[in-house]
């Protein structure tokens, strides 16, 4: 059966708990998942009290905050602190977000941050990716045309490249497919969210000449139809993109193309 | 101590630092003329900061209106105000059009116009008929043209099975005795092990050294990486003082918006409501080069006219037009004024601040990519074995202030010449020089020393105060004495990295010392950048000197190059080497240089 | 060390579960009752065909408290099922299937299944 | 330990370029059930279940009785495809899988055959 609980090398423990100055005024508890992948402890929560009159407005203000202030310890990935590069995803105050983009202002009391669900945790705030990454490779994601390319650019009207968007704006951040269960239970066979929504905007690409191909290789008990519209994917999105409703439009091609 | 880290060796033909824009299309490069490359990255592809580039890739595509690569090559060299390599500009200008038609043979999403063709709009500095009125020549992806142009190029290299090793941390070159580049020693973040690549060529795509500075448009992982390498095996890096300032920046957060946003008829306002960039650019108003606007906008804020309580900032106004435009053109930025500013732009002006954004300097490199090593002989003399390309190069195109959508352009045109060039000299059949144990032995000593660092300034104490010396004494305004006090102020925060504190002792994603290693690398760019700055004694481009306020061609039309004493205190020693005043071909004349009035 | 060894991060333990995912869940499990609900059906079919002893057994019993309590979470079951499943049927089409869609839906699913499901019941025990 | 590529182990044994009929079948069942089990409800609530002899009499109609019959084989193909699903998400020994997925088919064969047999019997007995 799948594991609905935690394995006991991942269940969380109680850490340690870091109080804030004593003449801050407007204090916040961030409560962070933790794990030294050198102790061979099991993962813990450690309590980090924070002045948020000394804090940028977002989630990810304050982590680089007890990093640089409290705990250099503190792992967690970020780069470009605007939304655009992906980086830094992770579950916050129990919904799949970019902490760049996650005013503190919009959680009310502790505020609670995990790494993204379901993954195996490289150290802290830091998962594993490598499989979705391979997910993403395998349905090609790039232009397939035999036709030679003209001198110029391929044309496009803006119809046609209307149908790109919602789709080639996805930063890959992962947090639908990680948002999703039944990608928990099947990452191993299902290419969740993310993937599809990517094999979805090479199919809705007028250049495109592969369309059956991609289909066919989409095609399976797992790999396409393990999405049951939960709709966790399009509710978490930070980019307010619609992985289910791609998803769907893959299943309604494939419908249509049926006798 | 350091005998005890568990090394894996590579052969590689070419290995390739970074996966960004340059760093990408280099390796696609050499991966399709059959060369075994490894691509070595400290973060997944698509999260490189090309990812943020917004407004667009310039290139004279004339699908809008009238336009030519002369043109380009003429608002180029202006732009640079003449400090611009002018057979690197004609190159890259010449090839820009065939970079763009290929991206879309790629599969770039751009955005289209009403026939189909790729959308182009009008950016800073880029004009028709050298300099008569504004033209369409950024070629867009709405507001994420960077992003969607490094996806392509991660895509492309995923067809051709490139090889990626990723979460790397590339520590130092490995250089022979005669002065030959031999490879790179690396970090696994992932297993924790060192990785030696030895390579027949090694080409440095590692990006800018924006967080040298306190606010900046760049992301937290643009920390000079490849100038602390390059300074650390004792070359010099070109041009430092030269540091673009983007008008906008939002206030506060320091996020992107896009000089697009003004090439769509965004337009600024001092606290008087006054569109003043009509003052100091009368033809072109807001879309002057960058460095025009900057200035303005501080000399609207230093005059008492800023917006806000304590008039600290600038409007830059798109609510004029409508949201249906913003939403399509421009839905990135209407987005990020939203969470970073709280502004609806569809409503109300987004308050601004001209943002450390871009580095013109960096490694020297002439238009092949190979890197330079110049003498008082030989100002052109090559670095075996070693290129560079992107925004970590300076080849140098951008001159003194780089014009908006050319660093998109200079990735891939110039990410490709290394690809062109790696693949000329580099004989895949030829068999590979064996590594001594002794090679990377300094940079596996540097990491050694880091990790075990038991001094009482943490990493991000010393950071930030380099940060704000640089902010405060290395900004758009520059004199001798705040320069002066610049220096003396950076070496003496140098000159507390010995006693930096780390914490984290782990080989595992120790992101403590990651950043320590990185703090050491912007070290070197602070204090080539403020030695370089200092000893300029003219203003051109983004260097804006109140005590030299004219360009001085006959003293300074020269490329300064810096080597920094990374361990002699970051002690910085500058020599010149000439302009180059000619181009590429006869195609083009060697453009003589002018005053520059927009 | 060993990669091997990474913990898996908190799925169900830390995510908080919006309404749609919670409905998606539920109607899962109602289905799986259904088709519990269909074993009996099957059976008492059987039973009716078997003769008036056996169908007599399988009337008592669905008489009997218990069996009407069956019976109502039966009828419950299969009114959330129909809506959300008639819900599911209109998002294959492409309508509906967004966040303000799942959010418009989700109380018109609710509210049909249970004004169904009593008014059923008033019409059945009147 | 998996010693497999990531990339091997994704692309697993490629595609079974099969699962629209399954899920197409679903939709179909879904579709089915909603005017018979529309058509049954009533039907209770008419009375029609209410006693040995109410039953007989309302299955001996061609129309009911064809209805029941299609009833049982939308539903039974809906409920067999459904538990499919749920079997194939949350039971992930292979073993326990496929014997679990041979159990429901057989049973809901047997079930709903038995019971068309018996409306059948119904049926020809009151003709």
């Amino acid at each position: 059966m799948v594991e609905f609980n935690l394995p006991a090398n991942s269940v969380v423990k109680e850490g340690k708990s870091f109080s804030a100055p004593a003449d801050a005024k407007n204090t916040r508890s961030f409560k962070i998942y933790r794990y030294d992948p050198d102790s061979g402890d099991n993962p813990r929560t450690d309590t980090y009290d924070i002045d948020l009159d000394k804090c940028g407005p977002m989630v990810l203000d304050a982590l680089i905050k007890i990093k640089n202030e409290i705990d250099a310890t503190l792992t967690f990935r970020r780069s470009c602190r605007e939304g655009i590069c992906g980086s830094c995803a992770m579950n916050i105050d129990g919904r799949n977000t970019l902490a760049c983009l996650k005013p503190i202002d919009d959680i009310k009391g502790e505020v609670k941050i995990y790494p993204l669900p379901h993954m195996p945790v490289v150290k802290d705030l830091v998962p594993d990716l490598s499989q979705p990454y391979a997910q993403l490779a395998s349905i090609e994601p790039w232009l397939k045309a035999d036709s030679p390319p003209p001198v110029g650019e391929r044309l496009q009207s803006r119809e046609e490249r209307a149908q790109l968007d919602g789709l080639w704006e996805c930063i890959l951040c992962f947090s639908c497919s990680t948002a999703c269960p039944s990608y928990w239970w099947n990452s191993d066979r299902y290419l969740g969210p993310a993937v599809l929504l990517q094999a979805y905007r090479w199919l809705a690409d007028s250049r495109d000449e592969y369309t059956g191909e991609r289909l066919d290789m989409l095609e399976d008990p797992f790999r396409l139809y393990r999405c049951h519209t939960i709709m966790n994917c399009t509710n978490t999105c930070p980019k307010g993109l619609n992985p289910a409703l791609a998803i769907t439009e893959i299943k309604k091609m494939i419908a249509e193309r049926r006798a | 101590m350091s005998e005890s880290y568990k090394i894996i060796d590579h052969d590689y033909d070419v290995v390739v630092m970074g996966a960004g824009g340059a760093g990408l299309r280099a390796t696609l490069g050499t991966v399709e003329a059959g060369l075994k490359t490894a691509c070595i990255t400290k973060v997944f592809p698509t999260r490189s900061h090309t990812v943020a580039a917004q407004g667009g890739i310039g290139a004279s595509l004339g699908n809008m209106s009238e336009d030519h690569w002369q043109w380009h090559m003429y608002d180029t060299v202006k732009g640079a105000d003449w400090l611009g390599d002018q057979d690197a500009i004609e190159y890259m200008c010449r090839n820009a059009v065939p970079a763009v038609h290929e991206l879309e043979h790629y599969g770039m999403p751009f955005s289209r116009t009403e026939d189909g063709k790729i959308y182009q709009r009008p950016f800073g500095g880029h004009t028709r008929d050298h300099g008569k009125a504004p033209v369409e020549r950024a070629c867009a992806a709405a507001d994420r043209t960077g992003h969607a142009m490094l996806h392509t190029l991660y895509q492309q290299c995923l067809k051709h099975k490139a090889e990626f090793f990723i979460e790397y941390i590339a520590l130092d070159l490995m250089m022979d005795e005669d002065g030959t580049c031999r490879g790179l020693v690396a970090w696994d973040l992932d297993s924790g092990e060192m990785h030696r690549f030895n390579a027949k060529m090694t080409i440095l795509a590692s990006g800018g050294y924006g967080r040298a500075f306190f606010s900046c448009t760049s992301a937290h992982t643009c920390t000079g990486d490849g100038h602390g390498m390059v300074a650390r095996a004792g070359l010099g890096l070109q041009d430092m003082e030269f540091v673009q300032f983007h008008p906008t920046g939002i206030y506060g957060s320091g996020c992107l918006i896009t000089e697009g946003a003004r090439g769509e008829g965004g337009y600024l306002t001092n606290s008087e409501g006054e569109r003043f960039m009509e003052r100091y650019a009368p033809t072109v108003k807001d879309l002057a080069s960058r460095d025009v606007v900057s200035r303005g906008m501080a000399q609207e804020i230093r005059d008492g006219r800023g917006v806000g309580e304590h008039g600290e900032y600038i409007h830059l106004h798109l609510e004029h037009l409508g949201s249906e435009v913003l939403w399509e053109r421009l839905p990135g930025i209407t987005e990020t004024a939203k969470i970073f500013a709280g502004v609806d732009a569809t409503k109300e002006p987004i308050p601004v601040l001209p943002t450390v954004h871009y580095n013109m300097g960096g490694i020297p490199t002439n238009y092949k990519g190979e890197v330079l090593n110049p003498t008082a002989d030989n100002p052109n003399r090559v670095v075996p074995g070693l290129m560079a390309a992107g925004e970590a190069a300076c080849v140098s195109v951008h001159g003194a202030n780089r014009l908006g959508t050319n660093s998109l352009l200079d990735l891939v045109v110039f990410g490709r010449a290394c690809g062109l060039h790696a693949a000329e000299v580099v004989d895949p059949k030829a068999s590979f020089k064996e590594l001594k144990t002794t090679d990377g032995q300094t940079a596996l000593d540097r990491f050694d020393r880091l990790r075990w660092a038991k001094g009482s300034r943490p990493t991000a104490d010393i950071r930030l105060e380099m940060q704000r010396v640089m902010q405060g004494n290395c900004g758009v305004f520059r004199t001798a004495e705040i320069l002066g006090e610049g220096v003396e102020k950076l070496s003496k925060t140098a000159a507390t990295l010995p006693d930096v504190a780390v914490s984290d002792r782990s080989l595992i994603w120790n992101s403590d010392l990651v950043e320590t290693m990185e703090l050491e690398n912007l070290m070197v760019c602070a204090a080539a950048t403020m030695n370089s700055a200092e000893a300029r004694h003219e203003s051109r481009g983004a260097h804006a000197h109140e005590d030299y306020p004219k360009r001085d061609d006959d003293v300074w039309m020269k490329h300064t190059i810096a080597t920094v004493g990374w361990d002699k205190g970051y002690g910085v020693d500058l020599t010149y080497r000439p302009v180059n005043s000619f181009t590429l071909t006869d195609e083009v004349e060697y453009i003589e240089p002018k005053e520059r009035v927009y | 060390m060993s990669k091997a060894n990474r913990p898996l991060s908190p799925h169900l333990q830390v995510y908080r579960l919006p309404m749609a995912a919670k409905m998606s869940i539920s109607f899962r499990v109602m289905g799986v009752g259904l088709a519990i609900g269909f074993v009996f059906l099957a059976s008492w079919l059987i039973g009716a065909g078997a003769g008036r002893d056996v169908f007599n057994g399988y009337h008592a019993f669905f008489t009997s408290w218990f069996g009407l309590l069956l019976l109502f979470g039966w009828t419950a079951a299969f009114y959330y099922h129909a809506c959300n499943g008639v819900r599911h049927l209109v998002w294959d089409t492409g309508r509906g299937l967004s966040n303000e869609g799942a959010a418009k839906g989700n109380p018109i699913v609710f509210g049909a299944a249970i004004v169904l499901t009593i008014l059923t019941w008033i019409i059945g025990l009147a | 330990m998996k010693m497999q590529s990531d990339l091997g182990r994704v692309r697993g044994l490629g595609s079974a370029k099969s699962g629209s009929s399954h899920w197409w079948t679903q939709r179909v069942t879904a579709v089915a059930n909603l005017p018979l089990g529309i058509w049954f409800i009533v039907s209770i609530l008419s009375g029609h279940t209410a006693s040995y002899d109410a039953v007989h009499a309302w299955l001996s109609s061609y129309f009911h009785s064809t209805m029941m019959i299609l009833m049982i084989v939308s539903v039974a193909v809906h409920c067999t495809h459904g538990l499919q699903v749920v079997i194939e998400d949350y039971v992930h020994n292979r073993k326990a899988e496929i014997v679990s997925l041979m159990l429901i088919k057989a049973v809901a064969a047997f079930l709903s055959v038995a019971a068309i047999v018996s409306v059948l019997r119904i049926v020809f007995a009151g003709a």
